[in-house]
C-alpha cells in the first residue's frame, strides 16, 4: 500500500476551534443549565455562530490547492498503525460545514423564540450544539472511523432531539426507533470499516481511496460500498430504512429544520460525495444507489399526498428530495447532489421554520384541516412558505429549479433514461402536494374551530403519532408556553426565516452556466471527471428543463384544482373530510413498512428474548443442571432404598452377587 | 490306588456340595431366627469343606486339607461371635427376630 | 520499586483484616480508609508502570512454584480498572456494618489483584479461589432486601458452586501443569512458552478452559450469573461485573494463547460457536428482560461472547481489541450496576415496569445512566466501540468474516435494549407512586465520575491499552502463527496490508 | 457308589431339616445328624483326621455353644416368637438365584474332565493310599506334617484370630450392658437433606 496524503498538513488553529466550539458549547449549557436558565439559548447561538464566522475565515484553507492536495489536514491521534485520526477540511467539508454552523445558527435563534419558556430550555441548546458538534465531526474526518464516530454521535443527537419532550411515550417510541434504525446504518458502515482496514490496512480517506484499485477486487468493492450504502440508507431516510423521519417530526420543530430536513439527513449525500472515488469504481454500486435514490424520491412523494400533518408532509417531502440527492450521487452526479443539498438545506429549513411559526402561533396546532387562511393572519409565514414551495417544486429563478433540473439532467448523462422518467414523474408529484400544502394552509377559511369529526378526523388519538402525542400533550404543552412566560419578541423567529428566504432563491444561482459555473469550478478538483459524457444524453439539457417544467406545471395545475379554485376553497370542510374518508389505506398505512417492519424484526426478536429469558434460562439449562443434580439424588435415593436394614435382604444380594460370579465364571470357563 | 479306586466320580461330591451350600443359604434367607441362620451358615461352611476335601484328594494335595482345617477353626470363632451377639441383641431389644432389627436401615 | 507489586496484591488484604479487627461503631472511618486503600493502589500503579517483578521460590517440588507477581502488558491496564472500580465502588458504598463490608471489599480487591498479576501459575489458581469467598461472603451478608434473605442465599450458593467447579478444574490442571511442564511460574515469561503438546495438553487445557468459560461466564455456563448479578449489591457486582468476569478471559490470553494454542485452535469452533451463541443469546434475551439489572446481565454474557471469539481468532488486533473491549466493558458496566444501584436504592424496585419518567427530577442520575448505556451499546466515541471495531476487525482479517457479520447483530440489538433500559427508567410521563427522592449526590457522582471519564478517554484514544496488548499479543500469537489451520487464499496479502499500515505510520 | 447315595441322601435330608425345624433345638440336632453324615463323607475321601476334628469340634464344640445359648435364651420372656415377616417373598428371589448358581455349579462340574491323578509313587510319604493306612496322604501323621511345616503360619494366625474372637465375646457378652438399644422403628423416614422436588437452586 502506498500512503497517499489528504490535504496540506499544518497546525490549523481555527479549524480545531470550529470542531470544538460547540462541543465546549455543549458541555456548558448540560452542566450549567440550570444556572443560566434563559442565556442557554443565546450562549448556545454565540457559540455556532462563532464557529461559522472561524469557518468563514478559513475559507483559504479548505480551497488551498497545492501538488494536486486540497484543502488543510490536520492529524491527530492514532490507535494502532492503520487506525490514524485527523481532521480535514477540503472544500466538500467547507460546503457541510459553512451549512451545519450557517443554518445551524439561524435554527439556535429560532429556537431562542420557539423553545421559550420550556422547562428544559438550555439543555435543548446542549443538544443542538452537541449536534452541531457531531455534525462537524462527521464532515471534518479525515478518515472512515472518525466518520463512523460523527455519525454515531448524530444519531445520538437526534435521538436526544427527537426524544426532546420525553414524558410523552410517542417521543419515547420515536427517539428509540430512529436512534435503532440509525445504529442498524451505523453498523453498515462499521463492516464497510471493517473490509477497509483488512484490505487497505488504514482507515485514512486519502490510502483508501488511493489504494482501492489495487486492495480491492470489484466484489469486494461493491461489497464495502453496499454496506457503505446501508449506513446511508439508515441516516438519509432512504427505502427500506426510511420509517424512522417521519416519526422523527415528534421532536420540536427547529429540530426538524436542522436535523431532519437540513444537515443530518443529508449526510447519506455526503458520504457518497466524500467516497465518490470508491463509487465510480463500481458500477454496480452506482446502480443500485440511483435506483433505491429514485425508489425513495417516488415513494416518499407519493406519502407527501396522503398526509395532514404539515411536519409529515414536509417529512416527506424530505426523504423524497434526499432520495433526489443519492440519486444523483449515486449515478455519478456529484457536484448536482451536492448543490441539491446546498439548495435543499435553504428551502426547507425555511419551510419547516415557517411551518414552525404556525405551530407555534396555532397552539401546536400540526393537521393542515384545521389551519386554512393563514395567509391573512400570517403573512410573512406565507411568504416564506411560498417561497420554499417554489424553490422545492423548481420553478425558475429559484434554487431548487438548478438543483433539481442538474440532477434530472445528470441521470441522463450518466444514461439513466429509466432514473429521469422517475425523477421528472416525482417533481411533478412533489408540486401537486406542495401546493396542496398550501392551499390548504393558507387558503379558504379557516377551520380550526371546525369540528374534528367534521373533518374527517376520527379519534383525535387514533390519527398519526403525532397528533395522538399532540393532543394527549397539548394541556402540558401549555403549561410551557402558555400561561405565565411571556414569549420571545415575534422577531426572533422571523428573522432566521428572513434571511433563509434570500438564500432559497439565489443560491441556485451559483449553478448558472454549466460547466463553467462557479459551482463546477468549485468542485472540479474534488469529484473525478465524470465518465459519462454530455453526448451520451439523447435530449439537449434544455428540452429536459422543459418537459420537467411542463410536469410541475401540470401538477400545480392540479392541486389548483383540486384545493386552489374558489368552489374547492368554499366547501374546503366537505372536500377535506371526503379526501380523509377515501384515502387508500395503503397510503395511510404508510405501504405497510412498519407494520413489516414489526412482524419480521422487532416481535421475532422480542419473542427470542422473552422466550430464552423464561424458558430457556430457566428450564433447559438451569433444568439441566437441575436433572444433574437430581439425578445424584435419585442415585442416592435408590441405594438408599437397597438399605433395608434387614440382615436376610443383604444374604439376598450376596446370593445375587454369588450367582453372578458363578454364572460369569462357568460361561468363561466354558468359553475357554 | 489306582484312579479307579475313586469309586464314586468326584462330580457327585461337588454337586452334593453345592446342595448343601445352597440349603445353608436359604436357610440364611429364609428364616429369621438368628440361631437357625447361624446354623445355615455352618451348614455352608461345612459344604466349602466337603468341596476343599474332595479336591484335596483328587489332587493328592494336602492343602485342602488344611484349608477345611482353618476353616472349621474359623467357624468356631464365628459361631462363638455370633452367639455372642445374638445373645446381646436378646439382651437389649428383647426379641430374636432379625427383621425387629434393621438398624442398618437407611 | 521493589515489593510495590506484592503489596498491590497483599496491602488490601491485610488492611482489610484490620478493618475486621477493629471495634465496632467505626463504620464511616472504615469506608473512607477502604477508599483511601484503593485511590492509593491507582496512584501507586499509575505512577510506577515499570516496577519490577517480586519473585520468591516456593516450590521445588513435585513441580518448581514461585511467589510471583508483577505487572504484565495484559494485565496492567486491567488491574488499573480493578482499582478504580473498587475505588468507584467504595465511594458508592452505603449500607449496614460498613466496616465489615469494606473489609470484604478490600480482600475481594486483594485477591482479584492477586489473580492478575500473579505470574505463577499455583498463584493463579490460588488466588482464583480467593476471589470468591468475599463475593460469596458479600451476597450472603449484604444481599438485596428487595430478592430476601433467601434468594440471595440460593444465588450466593449458586455463585460459589459453579465458580467453585471451575476453580476446582483449575486447580488440578495447574496442578498437572506443573507436573507435565516442571514448573508454574511461566505466566508472561517469553522463554517459559511451550506447547503443553501431549496426550496430557488436551486435558489440562480442558481444565483451565472450564473454569475460565464458567467464570466467564459463556452460553451454558452462565445461568448464575443474572442471578448472582441481580442479588448482589449493587458496588460488589459493580466489581464483579466488572473485572472478575474477565479473569477468565484475561486466562485464556495469557495463559491459553502461549501455552495452549494447539488445543486452543483445535477448541475453536466450538468455542466460537458458544461465543456466538452467547453473543446473540445474551442480545435477544435482555431485550425481553424486564429486572433492569438482568438486562445488563445478559448484555454482559453478549458482549463477553464477543471478546471470547476476539482471543480465539489469534489475530493481534483482535486481541488488542479485546484487550480494550475487557477494560471499557468493565468500565461501563460497573458504571451501569452503580446507576442501577442508585435507582434502585431510591425507587425501592428495578422493574422496568414499575419504573419511569425519572428524568424529570434527576437530570443528573439520567445522564450518569445515559452515558454508561451509551457506552454499552456501542456508540461511537466511547470506549466500548473501539473495543469492537478493533475485534470486528482482527476477526475478519483473521478469516472469521462471517463471523464479524454475525457480530454485528447484537450491536443493533444492543442499542434496542440498552434504550428500552435507559427509557423505561427516566422517559415516559412521571409514575405517581414512586417516592421522589433527591437527585444524584456529589459522593454519588464522584463515584460514577473516574469511570465515565475512563471510558471517554478510552473511547477517544485506545492506545495506551491496545497499543500495549497489541505487542503482548503479537509476543503471545506470533512464535506459533498458523501456517494450515485457516486456509486464507488472500492471506499474504492482506498480511502485507497489515504490515503496510505499519509503515504508514 | 451306594454308600455315597445314601450319605448324600442323609446329608441333603438332614440339612433340610435342620433349615426348616421350627425350633432351633430341632435344628441343632438336624445339624448334628449332619455333621456326623459328613465325617463319615471325609472319611471316604480318605480325610480321617478332619473326620475326626468334624466330630470333636463341630458336633462336640460348637453345637454345644447353639444348646447353650439356645437354653440361655429360652428362659427369656418370649424367646422364639418371630415377629412380621418383613420379607415375605424372599424364597422365591433366593430359590431362583441359587437355582441358578447350584444348576450351573453341577453342569460345570459335570462337564468338565475329572482331573488326572498325579502320578505319586506308592509308598512314599503323602502317596495316595487307603483310610486307615498310616503315612499315606490324608493321615494323621501326614495332616500333621503339613500343618506344621508348609502352613505354620496360617495355623499360629489361626490361633491369634482364636484368641480375638474369645475377647470379643468377653467384650460383647459382658456385664455392663447399658439401656435398650434404640432400636429405630422401620418406616420413619429421616428428614432428607435435599428433597426431591425442591430445586437445587433457584
Amino acid at each position: 500500500m502506498t500512503h497517499t496524503p489528504l490535504g496540506i498538513e499544518g497546525s490549523y488553529p481555527l479549524l480545531y476551534l470550529i470542531w470544538l466550539l460547540p462541543l465546549a458549547g455543549a458541555v456548558i449549557l448540560w452542566t450549567f443549565g440550570p444556572q443560566l436558565r434563559s442565556l442557554g439559548g443565546p450562549v448556545g447561538a454565540a457559540l455556532v455562530g462563532t464557529a461559522f464566522v472561524a469557518a468563514l475565515v478559513s475559507w483559504n484553507d479548505a480551497t488551498q490547492i497545492s501538488d494536486k492536495l486540497g484543502g488543510a489536514h490536520a492529524p491527530m491521534v492514532s490507535w494502532l498503525p492503520g487506525f490514524a485520526f485527523g481532521l480535514l477540511f477540503d472544500r466538500l467539508a467547507l460546503v457541510w460545514t459553512l451549512i451545519i454552523t450557517g443554518v445551524g445558527f439561524l435554527i439556535h435563534v429560532y429556537s431562542i423564540g420557539y423553545m421559550s419558556g420550556d422547562r428544559a430550555f438550555a439543555r435543548f441548546f446542549a443538544f443542538l450544539n452537541f449536534f452541531v458538534f457531531a455534525m462537524l465531526t462527521l464532515v471534518l474526518s479525515d478518515n472512515f472511523v472518525g466518520l463512523l464516530i460523527g455519525w454515531g454521535l448524530v444519531g445520538l443527537a437526534s435521538y436526544f432531539l427527537i426524544g426532546f419532550w420525553f414524558e410523552r411515550p410517542s417521543a419515547v417510541a420515536a427517539a428509540r426507533k430512529a436512534f435503532v434504525i440509525n445504529v442498524l446504518g451505523d453498523v453498515g458502515i462499521l463492516f464497510a470499516v471493517i473490509v477497509i482496514v483488512t484490505k487497505v490496512g488504514s482507515i485514512g480517506y486519502g490510502d483508501v481511496f488511493g489504494n482501492a484499485a489495487q486492495a480491492f477486487t470489484s466484489g469486494e468493492l461493491f461489497v464495502v460500498c453496499l454496506a457503505l450504502f446501508v449506513g446511508c440508507a439508515a441516516k438519509s431516510a432512504q427505502v427500506p430504512l426510511h420509517t424512522w423521519l417521519p416519526d422523527a417530526m415528534e421532536g420540536p420543530t427547529p429540530v426538524s429544520a436542522l436535523i431532519h430536513a437540513a444537515t443530518m439527513v443529508t449526510a447519506g449525500v455526503y458520504l457518497i460525495a466524500r467516497c465518490a472515488p470508491l463509487w465510480t469504481a463500481s458500477a454496480e454500486a452506482r446502480e443500485l444507489v440511483g435506483v433505491i435514490g429514485a425508489l425513495t424520491a417516488i415513494a416518499g412523494a407519493v406519502l407527501g399526498i396522503a398526509q395532514w400533518d404539515i411536519k409529515r408532509i414536509l417529512a416527506y417531502s424530505t426523504m423524497s428530495q434526499i432520495g433526489y440527492m443519492i440519486m444523483a450521487v449515486g449515478v455519478g452526479a456529484f457536484s448536482a447532489g451536492v448543490l441539491h443539498f446546498l439548495t435543499h438545506a435553504f428551502f426547507k429549513a425555511e419551510l419547516f421554520l415557517g411551518a414552525g411559526i404556525i405551530i407555534h402561533n396555532l397552539a401546536d396546532e400540526q393537521d393542515v384541516r384545521r389551519m386554512g387562511g393563514l395567509r391573512k393572519q400570517m403573512p410573512f409565514a406565507f411568504i416564506a412558505m411560498l417561497v420554499g414551495v417554489l424553490a422545492i417544486c423548481g420553478i425558475p429563478g429559484f434554487s431548487g429549479y438548478f438543483s433539481k433540473d442538474a440532477i434530472l439532467y445528470g441521470t441522463l448523462q450518466h444514461g439513466h433514461p429509466i432514473l429521469y422518467a422517475v425523477g421528472v414523474i416525482t417533481a411533478g408529484i412533489t408540486a401537486y402536494y406542495m401546493f396542496r400544502l398550501l392551499f390548504v394552509t393558507f387558503f379558504g377559511q379557516f377551520r380550526g374551530n371546525v369540528d374534528a369529526s367534521d373533518l374527517g378526523i376520527r379519534h383525535p388519538d387514533s390519527g398519526t403519532p403525532g397528533q395522538a402525542a399532540r393532543l394527549a400533550h397539548e394541556a402540558e404543552e401549555r403549561e410551557h408556553h402558555g400561561s405565565g412566560h411571556a414569549h420571545a419578541p415575534a422577531w426572533i423567529m422571523s428573522a432566521p426565516v428572513a434571511v433563509l428566504i434570500p438564500f432559497s432563491i439565489g443560491i441556485g444561482w451559483l449553478a448558472i452556466g454549466g460547466e463553467n459555473s462557479p459551482w463546477q469550478t468549485f468542485f472540479a478538483p474534488v469529484f473525478p471527471a465524470a465518465p459519462a459524457t454530455a453526448d451520451v444524453a439523447p435530449i439537449p439539457e434544455l428540452l429536459s428543463g422543459v418537459i420537467v417544467l411542463v410536469v410541475v406545471a401540470a401538477g400545480i395545475a392540479l392541486a389548483y384544482l383540486r384545493y386552489g379554485t374558489k368552489a374547492a376553497l368554499g366547501a374546503s370542510v366537505a372536500r377535506l373530510r371526503a379526501e380523509t374518508m377515501k384515502m387508500p389505506p395503503v397510503l395511510v398505512n404508510r405501504y405497510y413498512f412498519d407494520a413489516a417492519i414489526d412482524a419480521l424484526f422487532v416481535k421475532p426478536a422480542a419473542a427470542a428474548g422473552r422466550f430464552f429469558g423464561s424458558f430457556v434460562d430457566p428450564v433447559v439449562i438451569d433444568g439441566g443442571v437441575r436433572e444433574v443434580a437430581h439425578s445424584a439424588t435419585w442415585l442416592g435415593h435408590l441405594f438408599r432404598s437397597f438399605q433395608t436394614g434387614l440382615v436376610r435382604g443383604y444374604a439376598l444380594y450376596l446370593v445375587f452377587g454369588v450367582a453372578c460370579f458363578v454364572v460369569y465364571y462357568a460361561v468363561i470357563g466354558a468359553g475357554k | 490306588m489306582t484312579p479307579s479306586a475313586f469309586a464314586v466320580p468326584i462330580e457327585n461330591y461337588i454337586g452334593l456340595s453345592a446342595v448343601i451350600f445352597f440349603l445353608g443359604v436359604t436357610g440364611v434367607i429364609v428364616r429369621r431366627n438368628p440361631l437357625i441362620m447361624l446354623m445355615s451358615i455352618e451348614l455352608m461352611f461345612n459344604a466349602a469343606n466337603l468341596a476343599l476335601i474332595t479336591f484335596a484328594k483328587a489332587w493328592v494335595n494336602a492343602a485342602g486339607h488344611i484349608f477345611a482345617f482353618l476353616v472349621i477353626t474359623v467357624a468356631a470363632a464365628e459361631a462363638a461371635i455370633g452367639l455372642a451377639i445374638v445373645v446381646v441383641v436378646f439382651r437389649r431389644a428383647a426379641h430374636v427376630d432379625v427383621d425387629e432389627i434393621a438398624t442398618l436401615h437407611g | 520499586m521493589t515489593g510495590l507489586v506484592t503489596a498491590l496484591v497483599l496491602g488490601p488484604i491485610l488492611v482489610g483484616f484490620v478493618l475486621y479487627a477493629l471495634p465496632k461503631g467505626a463504620d464511616a472511618g472504615a469506608k473512607w480508609a477502604g477508599v483511601a486503600v484503593a485511590a492509593l493502589a491507582v496512584a501507586l500503579t499509575l505512577g510506577n508502570p515499570h516496577t519490577p517483578d517480586d519473585s520468591v521460590p516456593w516450590l521445588a517440588r513435585p513441580f518448581g512454584a514461585a511467589f510471583h507477581f508483577g505487572f504484565g502488558a495484559i494485565s496492567y491496564w486491567i488491574v488499573v480498572l480493578l482499582q478504580v472500580a473498587t475505588f468507584s465502588a467504595l465511594v458508592a458504598l452505603r449500607a449496614t456494618r460498613l466496616r465489615e463490608y469494606t473489609a470484604q471489599m478490600l480482600v475481594l480487591l486483594g485477591a482479584m489483584t492477586g489473580v492478575f498479576l500473579a505470574k505463577d501459575l499455583l498463584l493463579f489458581a490460588l488466588f482464583w479461589d480467593l476471589m470468591l469467598v468475599p463475593v460469596f461472603l458479600l451476597m450472603v451478608g449484604w444481599g438485596l432486601p428487595g430478592g430476601g434473605p433467601r434468594r440471595a442465599g440460593t444465588a450466593a450458593w449458586r455463585y460459589l458452586i459453579y465458580n467453585l467447579a471451575g476453580g476446582l478444574c483449575l486447580l488440578l490442571a495447574t496442578a498437572a501443569f506443573g507436573i507435565v511442564h516442571g514448573s508454574t511460574d511461566v505466566i508472561g515469561n517469553p522463554d517459559a512458552h511451550v506447547v503443553i503438546g501431549n496426550v496430557w495438553g488436551a486435558w489440562i487445557f480442558a481444565g483451565f478452559a472450564f473454569a475460565f468459560l464458567v467464570k466467564t461466564p459463556v452460553f451454558p455456563f452462565h445461568t448464575w450469573m443474572p442471578a448472582t448479578y441481580g442479588e448482589l449489591p449493587p458496588p460488589v457486582v459493580a466489581v464483579v461485573s466488572g473485572i472478575q468476569s474477565k479473569a477468565g478471559l484475561y486466562g485464556f490470553i495469557v495463559i491459553g494463547l502461549p501455552f495452549f494454542a494447539e488445543q486452543m485452535r483445535a477448541a475453536t469452533p466450538l468455542v466460537v460457536a458458544l461465543g456466538i451463541i452467547s453473543l446473540l443469546y445474551g442480545a435477544f434475551t435482555a431485550l425481553a428482560q424486564s429486572d433492569a439489572k438482568r438486562v445488563v446481565a445478559y448484555s454482559s454474557l453478549s458482549h463477553l461472547g464477543l471478546i471470547l471469539i476476539a482471543i480465539f481468532s489469534f489475530d493481534q488486533v483482535a486481541i488488542a481489541g479485546a484487550v480494550v473491549y475487557i477494560v471499557a466493558h468493565g468500565l461501563f458496566s460497573a458504571a451501569l450496576f452503580l446507576v442501577l444501584g442508585y435507582v434502585e436504592e431510591r425507587e425501592e424496585t428495578r422493574s422496568l415496569q414499575r419504573l419511569g419518567g425519572l428524568g424529570y427530577g434527576n437530570p443528573r442520575l439520567a445522564g450518569a445512566l445515559v452515558f454508561a448505556a451509551l457506552a454499552a451499546l456501542g456508540l461511537p466515541g466511547l470506549a466500548g466501540f473501539a473495543g469492537e471495531l478493533l475485534i470486528l476487525t482482527g476477526l475478519y482479517h483473521a478469516g472469521f468474516g462471517a463471523v464479524a457479520l454475525i457480530a454485528l447483530v447484537p450491536i443493533v440489538v444492543a442499542a434496542a435494549y440498552m434504550l428500552r433500559l435507559f427509557q423505561g427508567i427516566m422517559n415516559g410521563p412521571k409514575v405517581a407512586d414512586l417516592p421522589e427522592r433527591r437527585d444524584l449526590t456529589w459522593i454519588e457522582g464522584l463515584a460514577v465520575a473516574p469511570l465515565v471519564l475512563g471510558f471517554i478517554l478510552l473511547g477517544i484514544d485506545p492506545a495506551p491499552v491496545a497499543g500495549l496488548a497489541s505487542d503482548a499479543a503479537r509476543a503471545l500469537t506470533g512464535p506459533q502463527t498458523p501456517v494450515s489451520h485457516r486456509a486464507q487464499p488472500r492471506r499474504s496479502e492482506t498480511e502485507s496490508a497489515y504490515v503496510a499500515a505499519d509503515s504508514v505510520r | 457308589m451306594i454308600a455315597f447315595w445314601v450319605l448324600a441322601l442323609a446329608l441333603i435330608a438332614s440339612g433340610v431339616f435342620t433349615i426348616t425345624a421350627s425350633k432351633p433345638v430341632y435344628s441343632v440336632v438336624g445339624l448334628l445328624g449332619n455333621f456326623v453324615v459328613l465325617a463319615i463323607l471325609y472319611l471316604t475321601l480318605q480325610a480321617e483326621f478332619l473326620a475326626v476334628i468334624q466330630i470333636v469340634v463341630y458336633s462336640g464344640a460348637i453345637l454345644v455353644l447353639f444348646l447353650f445359648v439356645i437354653a440361655l435364651l429360652s428362659s427369656g420372656v418370649k424367646p422364639f416368637d418371630e415377629g412380621t415377616n418383613r420379607l415375605p417373598r424372599v424364597l422365591i428371589p433366593a430359590l431362583v438365584l441359587g437355582g441358578i448358581a447350584l444348576v450351573t455349579i453341577v453342569f460345570s462340574a459335570v462337564r468338565s474332565p475329572s482331573p488326572a491323578q498325579p502320578s505319586i509313587t506308592a509308598g512314599s510319604p503323602g502317596a495316595l493310599g487307603q483310610t486307615g493306612e498310616a503315612g499315606v496322604f490324608g493321615s494323621v501323621a501326614n495332616f500333621g506334617q503339613t500343618l506344621f511345616t508348609t502352613n505354620l503360619l496360617p495355623f499360629e494366625v489361626t490361633a491369634l484370630l482364636l484368641m480375638v474372637a474369645v475377647i470379643g465375646v468377653v467384650l460383647l457378652a459382658g456385664d455392663d450392658v447399658p439401656s435398650r438399644l434404640q432400636v429405630r422403628e422401620r418406616g420413619t423416614e429421616r428428614e432428607p437433606i435435599v428433597k426431591s422436588g425442591e430445586p437445587l437452586t433457584r
